[in-house]
């Protein structure tokens, strides 16, 4: 008996399945937006933590840093450094203003980013607001 | 094209409907199960069973895999039996 | 070659073959920073490095997937390119951007770029594999719909093939999730969630339909198996892997702020993103077996089946590794994902575009089928040296990790990241070994263009 | 119990039947790329009951207070209507394939509008639901009990659709008694949503 097997079922499947799951990915989205105030942390988006966000892209951190688990993984994981530096952002602070201009012999170091102290308190305004993203309590633990 | 020699008749209408009415009735035995509050470790292990039955009929009558040489047959016994097992063995274990 | 205007694939080609080597020097300088912390700083500090290595890997691929549509469009379609001279123009227009881009990465600071590039009009830089200035993101934009026009037209007027469509409609999809990269709210769960859109539709989503047409390309002019038997299983492929895939994004969504269901709808589909990936390995074997007529270019046919094989391995079983979220909740953000995007990135894209190149550049540098056979063996030296080099990156990336795992999470007394670091030392060592390793295949494939190239063909 | 044991009246075409149950068969019917796409789907949903069921293990609790805001008369009626709209479904192919073209239609039709009857009824189902404020993050139990049936709803749409193309292609006259794989194809299709809610029902909304 010959076995049935066309390429234009083939193609059907192709083109259903794809759209089927792109339908029901859209609507698992649209209800994930819908209960992100729940989630995101959105109050305690203000104008400084928005320009601290610009501020930690225009000096490109997540190419050594992860930053909820994503990102570079040559330094250490930053969506929990408020609560790891006993949530004080003054600690942030005094962390990236004091990095040597040379770096240390033999060791990796952050580079001396310059940043102006409104920069550099908005860069740990929005380090401190992604710490209170409820992400299911990740990481496992303080170290990061 | 196809020839209509009769080796894709497989499947009778008769048969099909004695299938159809047991499978009403599993249902209704599982509906019932609900109704009277019924529960416990082998009561839902007779659910499942009848539901794996269910599956089986379904699997060989209506979508004409019985008689089947090749491994298509086991593709529904195994998705059957497998997930059966894992669901069996998780309702033990709550016990 | 069979038609004129297939030429212009070439440049596309030696493009991608040359970033190809800039990415691979980043990626032994960042390996040597791995280890010696202060090799090249200040002046090559790691992020910068590794954003070059990264985008150079795009850039590269991109060059690949555009120069293997120009080559394999026309001669599917039976007719010439609908404008070589707008391609033409747009492969230099893209160098030139990615050029630039690239010096701009390595010659001023990265806030410097962002500020002379007018990056705060419509910030999208500063984010992992988008860091490119706004502008060149609009060039990259630009590029891809001449280029999808060009494709397109030529299509229009010749044979349509189910290939070609596959190819299309995967550069289509890229063109259309890159757009997303234009959305970056001050929001970081949106911004997150957006970005996935990017990446992960890309990498295994759309990007799998390319992989999947220039595969099924080479394998019918390589094997002359029925093009409807190789067409049908391009179709299964490719369904299999946007149905598991395009849900499967749901594995990034577990640790971002997003709801709890998506650990369970994530880890169950990409759990099954394995499939297509191992159906595209038993696919190429297959028609490889079934083979009517030995090609001479048995150099193309070892890149074809090294891909299905190093795909299935990168992309499906150390993607699966770590896919379930009660893993991933350990393991994400560790070398256990270096380790799963090295050898997936290779094994799935790069190979590809190596296989079309090795399939192709003999034709675009006038021959019939093949190189000499002298050409053909460097080539597959190069090959087993650099997958094989691969296999061990990823080993010793897969070994510092479990050992990050151990040390920094799955423990009772977890130890700093930096102290973590310092245990990890000696597998970093030995993975900037095998880096060395993979960079002498590079060389070696570089050779293969040039030895032996006034010998006779391999028959 | 021996189901296709041959009837006196019907010896003949039995016996056909029964010669063809012993002819070497290896493949199912249909088109086999459908299969694989059953089979895919057979998977996920494998995958899925597992993941309920050994999640229930350790919310059991949970599980069975929420079950008891579950409708299931409402799950029963639509266990009838998939089983029926089943069986119509395999009464359309034994049609198609003794060339009724007109009853196939009509069997099909019948099966449509069992699918209609399903889609309503979870529908309403739904609607009671979220007017109860319930969603896929109120808890573990929910979660499943909405991802399981929507996810399978879906399915239910998406092989309604497929019988009606098949519909409008038989009306249109493309299968005969000979040719007729397209209606094979889509009457697996939907045996398979049927075969899964047959697993759901229980599980879901009956095991305690």
């Amino acid at each position: 008996m010959s076995k049935t097997f066309t390429k234009s079922m083939a193609r059907n499947i192709f083109y259903g399945g794809s759209l089927f799951f792109m339908l029901l990915f859209a609507a698992l989205v649209f209800d994930s937006e819908s209960s992100l105030p729940d989630t995101d942390n959105r109050q305690a988006i203000t104008e400084e933590v928005a320009l601290g966000k610009l501020v930690w892209e225009q000096n490109n951190c997540i190419g050594c840093h992860s930053l909820l688990g994503e990102g570079a993984y040559f330094a250490p994981e930053l969506g929990n450094v408020y609560t790891r530096f006993g949530n004080s952002t003054e600690a942030i602070k005094a962390f990236i203003a004091s990095r040597p201009k040379e770096g240390i012999p033999g060791r990796r170091s952050m580079p001396q980013f310059n940043l102006s102290e409104k920069d550099l308190n908005a860069v740990a305004e929005f380090l401190k607001y992604s710490s209170g993203i409820k992400n299911s309590n990740w990481p496992p633990n303080i170290q990061g | 094209m196809r020839a209509a020699t009769g080796t894709q008749i497989f499947y009778s209408i008769r048969p099909c409907t004695f299938v159809y009415l047991t499978l009403v009735v599993l249902s209704l035995v599982t509906w019932l199960t609900g109704q009277l509050g019924l529960s416990g470790l082998s009561i839902s292990l007779i659910v499942l069973g009848l539901a794996l039955i269910k599956g089986l009929l379904i699997g060989d009558y209506y979508m004409g895999l019985r008689g089947l040489t090749g491994v298509w047959r086991w593709a529904i016994i195994v998705w059957l039996v497998i997930p059966g097992a894992l669901i069996t063995w998780a309702f033990i274990k709550v016990q | 070659m069979q038609y004129q205007s297939q030429a212009v694939a070439k440049p596309y080609f030696i493009a991608a073959i040359g970033l190809f080597v800039g990415q691979i020097l980043f990626g032994l300088i960042m390996g040597l920073q791995y280890v010696i912390g202060d090799f090249l700083f200040p002046e090559i500090p790691f992020n910068v490095a590794r954003m070059v290595h990264t985008n150079l890997l795009i850039v590269w691929i991109l060059f690949g997937f555009m120069g293997a549509a120009y080559y394999l469009v026309p001669e599917e379609s039976e007719c010439e390119l609908y404008s070589p001279k707008l391609a033409l123009l747009m492969f230099w227009v893209f160098l030139i951007a990615g050029a630039l881009t690239i010096l701009g990465y390595l010659l001023v600071p990265y806030a410097t770029l962002a500020e002379m590039t007018g990056n705060s009009l419509l910030p999208t830089m500063g984010r992992e594999f988008l860091e490119q200035p706004t502008i060149t993101k609009i060039g990259i934009v630009i590029v891809a719909l001449a280029f999808l026009f060009n494709l397109g037209m030529t299509m229009l007027k010749g044979r349509k093939t189910v290939i070609t469509l596959v190819l299309f409609i995967g550069l289509v999809g890229l063109a259309v999730f890159f757009l997303f990269s234009f959305f970056n709210p001050d929001n970081l769960v949106r911004d997150k969630l957006y970005w996935w859109f990017v990446v992960h539709l890309w990498v295994e989503g759309v990007w799998e339909l390319i992989l999947g047409a220039i595969l099924a390309f080479v394998l019918i002019k390589t094997t002359g198996v029925d093009r409807e038997v190789i067409e049908k299983w391009l179709y299964v492929i490719i369904a299999l892997a946007l149905i598991t895939g395009i849900i499967g994004t749901g594995h990034h969504f577990f640790w971002i702020g997003l709801p709890g269901y998506w650990q369970w709808w994530g880890s169950i589909f990409s759990a099954l993103e394995p499939l297509p990936f191992f159906m595209m390995t038993v696919f190429a074997f297959n028609m490889v077996n079934q083979r009517r007529r030995n090609h001479p270019n048995q150099a193309a046919v070892l890149w074809a089946l090294g891909t299905s094989v190093m795909a299935f391995l990168g992309a499906g079983v150390w993607g699966f590794m770590h896919t379930l979220a009660p893993v991933n909740y350990y393991t994400h953000g560790t070398q256990i994902t270096a380790a799963h995007g090295h050898m997936a990135f290779y094994g799935a894209y790069a190979m590809i575009v190596l296989t079309i190149i090795s399939y192709a550049m003999p034709m675009l540098r006038g021959r019939k089928a093949a190189n000499s056979g002298k050409s053909q063996i460097l080539e597959m030296w190069s090959f087993w040296l650099m997958t094989v080099s691969m296999v061990f990156i990823t080993l010793f990336l897969t070994a510092a990790g479990v050992l990050q795992v151990y040390t920094q999470r799955y423990t009772d007394n977890p130890q700093p990241f930096m102290a973590v670091q310092e245990r990890l030392e000696l597998f970093y060592w030995m993975r900037e070994a095998a880096g060395v390793v993979f960079l002498i295949g590079l060389i070696i494939y570089i050779i293969s263009f040039f030895a032996g190239s006034n010998e006779p063909e391999q028959a | 119990m021996n189901l296709s044991r041959p009837d006196n009246e019907r010896t003949s075409k039995d016996a056909q039947y029964l010669q063809a149950a012993t002819h070497d068969r290896i493949y199912p019917p249909g088109d086999l790329a459908i299969w694989v796409f059953i089979l895919a789907e057979l998977l996920v949903f494998a995958v899925f009951f597992s993941a309920y069921a050994l999640t229930r293990a350790n919310n059991a609790e949970l599980f069975n207070t929420c079950q008891l805001t579950l409708d299931a008369n409402a799950a029963f009626i639509n266990t009838l209507a998939l089983i029926s709209s089943s069986y119509f479904v395999m009464r359309a192919v034994a049609a198609i394939r003794e060339a009724k073209t007109q009853q196939c239609i009509q069997w099909l039709i019948a099966a449509l509008a069992m699918g209609c009857v399903f889609l309503i009824i979870k529908s309403g189902e739904y609607v009671h639901h979220y007017q109860a404020g319930i969603n896929l993050r109120t808890n573990l139990f929910y979660m499943f009990y909405l991802s399981l049936t929507f996810f399978h709803f879906m399915h239910v749409i998406m092989g309604m659709v497929i019988l009606t193309a098949v519909t409008i292609k038989t009306r249109q006259g493309h299968y005969s008694a000979a040719e007729h794989t397209g209606v094979e194809t889509g009457a697996s299709y939907w045996h398979m949503v049927d075969i899964i809610w047959l697993i759901l029902f229980p599980l879901v909304y009956i095991m305690r």
